[in-house]
């Protein structure tokens, strides 16, 4: 084990797997000469060549279609988009060609989009995205979301191996700000498997991506007060383990569901739902959500805390909830 | 922009210069037949009720379609459009499954899945369309990148795309990344000189749609693509040139859409004079003629001709025949497992 | 007052305002010369001249783009996708510019992009998807889908007057299957008013577009098992008029969402979650969610009944609700 | 593919000859000295840790943008990128607001909302940018679609885009409709030959990126972006032609990226060389030796230089005093009411 930041070890997933199979390319731009924009395929061209770390032009659509193209000619493509916003500049072929061409026809279409997302150090209203649900109704892909370096590195490779398109959201707030344990060699963290982040008796929450921090830090605070919570990590929203919240929610009787991305439309209004639905009489209180302003992410430091869930609102949020 | 001379030659000297035999030039001539008659029942079908929603074909494109299909490798990828049935034909889709995909039967290649001309066969090397224009194109380009990783000398992708599309983003991006890396595919343009109801002058402000090509450095070859041999001859150069390394062509092939855009549309905007100039110029007629000249006898036109007849009525009694999928397979198969792509596709 | 069918009310409600302000333009391919895809704008061309019908290269980014463009220059566009699913192609745009460039430059965005949306007839995976549930997570759009004549005519002229991005979804299978009164001249019909389609006193069913037909067929079965449904039809989901979901649960205590979207992460996820959160203490039982399976919408007859919500779907889940 | 002359005539008969006086080229040079120190205080306000997020500059690119902006008439529309600072000063955006912007206060053009150079102000006739590029581009061939329905006879929209940025689809689908309609707009390329890190070679095939032009059936320019009056009579040109309903034409101004991408970039991979040769060529320090044998004076200089220096000093302390905005209109104008688009804008 070896201790690495979250930038370093989706680096590490990556090369390990590029070293064990020679089919596994990466396009982006800046990816080659400048290892980049978040650097995390530093050195990599040098390592592996022209041909496998390829600088694209400024074209997204191409980058993802070309992907698709060599996922179908046998190759196991991992695309960069620079920040996770740009990919709405190929939004209309991850869900168009991509996500349903196994559908249709019948041919599988390996390949991962690598995302840097998430807010919280005034990148503006194109920087700060979390996107996950402009495609969590997108049947056909795969949505993945590691909160932790272990899990970065092993879903990277997870992610590669598996045979549809996937969506890998790596939250650039915890590119360099965690650290953590991280196994060395190849190793997969399966998808589809929530993992009890923090062990909780009285209000669970769901929570994935940067948010896990979140919760945490919420659930320590709230430990004083003689609170325990309860944080899941979904690690993946597409597939979604609703086993592990309806194991949790049946213990807690208490929800809250903590996301980055808006909060009408976000995808934590499926999972609210999901609870209700299904845990109707589990339930002892209303599910709460906990979620970015349903606004674009301002660029002032003061504008953008109040858009972007804080701590103290899921502190507030929990509160509230155990007093029901 | 070169311009493909069509050669008045004699036939048999054409086909040698091609490196072609009377053969080659008769499967195309049954190819082209197989299209026609294919797309001409689905109409029939279409009105007897028993194809569901729209129904398109490709009428007058035959020739550019199984012209190009016959200049490809059976390693090579193509990615065709709506009027390329004649693609599907000559890689050698069978007719029953086509049926079967405008019916929604399970015999299909989607299954049921998709309809109309939304098919492919991937170990026939046809990847299946989607809707989108031209969302296949930067696809074409994306296998053409694979083969070049992998360093694949002979091996080569086709994308297609309308004179309509051509406008499109994707078309630029794709066609900007084959061009900046020199990868090796050939783009063709079907110019049917229509798109749905919008005339060439409001989707592009060129002479041809393939001068786009100059705007990534590459080069376009314009042909009659009612004449299949000409169509072949320039494919077959632009695929020499793109697994030479030299980068990919813009095949530019004209032809008029001798039909509406789709069923319900009875074209009344294109000038009348139009369909019977084009008309004149059937890809089948020509082909037909060229290879009676080249001493196919009316003997053999007759046998060739009803032969496809009878292949087509048999593989359609093949298609009525194919189940409607079991509607609870609707929702199953979203999803790939790791098992399938350890099938060795094409 | 006319009879007429749901696709003559919106060429109506476009007609009158194009004859009223001079600042309308139509903008789309083939809507000129060909009348659109679906006659929508039939003789339009020759009443209003080329400029003000103008038929467009196949672009949808540029079309939606110079939409934007044209109402910053101070015209009131209306744009027209052939079918709702092309939108995909201009989503960057309608997301990125379209919709963040009042909140961030002050600049009011007045535009309508006309979607002839939703299934039922064998379009297959890319002529028949809703489309809704994409563009709900984005603050600044507005998401209208009318399902009476009446509606449409009056929130087509709503939607052009309107000084936000507005996305118009007019549902192909109601275009000519659906006729009703429409009143003469211009009028308007306010967004973020739901109408109750039918009074019920046991379940309440939540739906807009063509599902509010659905709902009703389905409410008229049920009459006769003495089982009494509320249609909710909500015309627009953003604004959503949840008071009016409010009211209608608060006196039947059951919900049923129902929406043509993919299920998981289409827009009916939210209401469902937002109902379990602010009605909790009123509802006997939990919501239900009636929706289009989570795959692509199949060509085949057989198969895409069998993924779109049809009324014995909605009549079997308002029977289990009410049983509960 | 044209290219414009740089005149080496006598500065007097080359500024009659673009029918302006000198007082016209000293304020091009004081808008690029303004730009310039803009550019030059947002870094040390970027290293006092004054300015959130990350900041970008154009620096080599000041003589482009004023060259470009003063070449534009008061009632037309611009979308300036990323390079383009001198836009917004010609255009008459005060300093403060600029330096307001950087630093995320209410009294920059978004009001805290939006950072860098995502800026505009339309009474000034300035679109603000998204970052997405070059998704402004069809957004000024929409205004330049509005004036022809209105029938503006001179009014004409710029719209720019880099080097890089050509790649994308929105610049094929915006350029490409604009040609068709021959709409009164004029796209600049700001070819300061890297995209990040991309080199040029990486990004398009051919000679340059204007040469796109030629797929559109329009015509494009190619001019020394470090001088503003080469700038400033291509545009005026392409504007004239723009508005007599002759059509686009994409103008290319060639510059260096005088630094990294942006603040965190040393731009390690652009040749020293590269830096020296165009360091040598500086727009600011070419307009200053001009205007010298034009007849301005050394004190005259002196004077302009110090009149900047207390502009931005002034102005910078304006910004200062701008206050943060109120957290609690964080989540205030999404959606704009009824009343704000009767307010006659531009
Ligand atoms: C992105 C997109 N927008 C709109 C359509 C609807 N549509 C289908 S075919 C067609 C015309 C295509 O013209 P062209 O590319 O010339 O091909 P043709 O049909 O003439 O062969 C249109 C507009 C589409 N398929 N894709
Ligand atoms: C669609 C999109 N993808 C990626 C980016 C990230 N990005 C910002 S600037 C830039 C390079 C732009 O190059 P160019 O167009 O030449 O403009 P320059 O910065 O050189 O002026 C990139 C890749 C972006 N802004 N938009
Ligand atoms: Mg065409
Ligand atoms: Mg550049």
């Amino acid at each position: 084990m070896a201790t690495m930041t979250y930038l370093q070890a989706i680096s590490e997933g990556l090369k390990e797997e590029m070293r064990r199979d020679e089919r596994v390319f990466i396009i982006g731009q800046d990816v080659g000469v400048y290892g980049g924009a978040f650097k995390v395929t530093d050195g990599m061209q040098k390592e592996f060549g022209e041909w496998r770390v390829i600088d694209a032009p400024l074209s997204e659509t191409a980058i993802v279609g070309a992907c698709t193209g060599a996922a179908l000619g046998g190759m196991r493509p991992v695309a960069e988009m620079q920040f996770a916003d740009f990919v709405s500049c190929a939004w209309d072929h991850l869900t168009t060609v991509s996500a349903k061409q196994y559908y249709r026809m019948g041919t599988p279409i390996p390949m991962t989009v690598r995302l840097p997302c998430g807010g919280g150090f005034s990148g503006g209203p194109f920087h700060s995205q979390m996107y996950d649900g402009y495609f969590a109704g997108c049947p056909g892909l795969k949505l993945v979301m590691p909160a932790t370096p272990e899990d970065a590195k092993g879903m990277m490779i997870e992610a590669i191996r598996d045979p549809n398109p996937v969506l890998f959201f790596e939250h650039k707030h915890l590119y360099r700000r965690i650290k953590g344990e991280v196994p060395e060699g190849v190793y997969t963290v399966p998808f589809g498997k929530a993992r009890v982040a923090r062990e909780g008796a009285d209000v669970t929450i769901v929570a994935w991506s940067a948010m896990v921090h979140v919760a945490t830090e919420a659930a320590e605070q709230l430990a004083g007060e003689g609170i325990d919570v309860e944080v899941l990590d979904m690690r993946t929203i597409a597939p979604l383990d609703f086993e592990a919240i309806a194991k949790s929610v049946t213990k807690t009787s208490k929800a809250i569901v903590l996301y980055e991305d808006t909060k009408t439309g976000g995808f934590g209004g499926e999972i609210s739902a999901r609870i209700a639905e299904e845990l109707f009489e589990t339930l002892d209180a209303p599910v709460r959500r906990v979620a970015t302003a349903d606004c674009p992410i301002p660029f002032s430091p003061v504008l953008e805390k109040e858009v972007l869930p804080q701590t103290a609102d899921v502190v507030e949020a929990v509160r509230a909830l155990s007093a029901y | 922009m070169a311009t493909a001379a069509s050669a008045e030659t004699d036939p048999r000297t054409r086909l040698r210069a091609l490196g072609l035999d009377r053969e080659d030039a008769v499967t195309m001539y049954r190819n082209m037949l197989v299209t026609r008659g294919i797309e001409e029942r689905g109409h029939i079908l279409f009105r007897q009720g028993k194809i569901p929603g729209s129904f398109y074909t490709g009428r007058g494109n035959e020739g550019a379609a199984v012209g190009v299909a016959s200049a490809t490798k059976p390693q090579d990828h193509l990615c065709p459009l709506q009027r390329d049935m004649g693609v599907h034909v000559t890689r050698g889709l069978e007719p029953w499954r086509v049926f079967a995909q405008y019916m929604g039967r399970s015999g299909g290649p989607t299954r049921g899945r998709d309809g109309n001309v939304h098919i492919g066969d991937i170990s026939l090397g046809i990847v299946g369309m989607v809707s989108h224009l031209p969302a296949m194109l930067p696809v074409g380009v994306g296998l053409a990148l694979s083969y070049r990783i992998k360093n694949e000398r002979d091996r080569c992708a086709f994308a297609w795309c309308g004179d309509g599309a051509s406008a499109r983003g994707d078309f630029h991006e794709g066609v900007n990344l084959a061009a900046v890396r020199k990868l090796p595919i050939v783009f063709i343009i079907d110019n049917n000189q229509w798109a749905y109801s919008t005339p060439s002058n409001l989707g592009y402000a060129t002479e041809h749609p393939s001068d786009r090509a100059k705007g990534y450095g590459l080069q376009n070859v314009v042909v009659d693509g009612t004449d299949p041999l000409e169509v072949y001859e320039a494919v077959k150069e632009a695929r020499d040139k793109a697994v030479a390394g030299e980068g990919p062509t813009i095949v530019e092939c004209v032809t008029l859409r001798m039909e509406g855009h789709a069923v319900h549309d009875d074209a009344f905007y294109v000038p009348k004079e139009d369909f019977e100039t084009w008309a004149a110029k059937d890809p089948i007629e020509r082909t037909r003629k060229f290879l009676l000249e080249a001493g196919m006898s009316e003997d053999e036109d007759e046998e060739i001709r009803s032969g496809v007849k009878r292949l087509l009525v048999e593989q359609l009694d093949k298609a009525e025949a194919s189940p409607l999928p079991d509607p609870s397979t609707a929702t199953t198969g979203v999803y790939a497992s790791p098992e399938e792509l350890d099938t060795p596709h094409h």
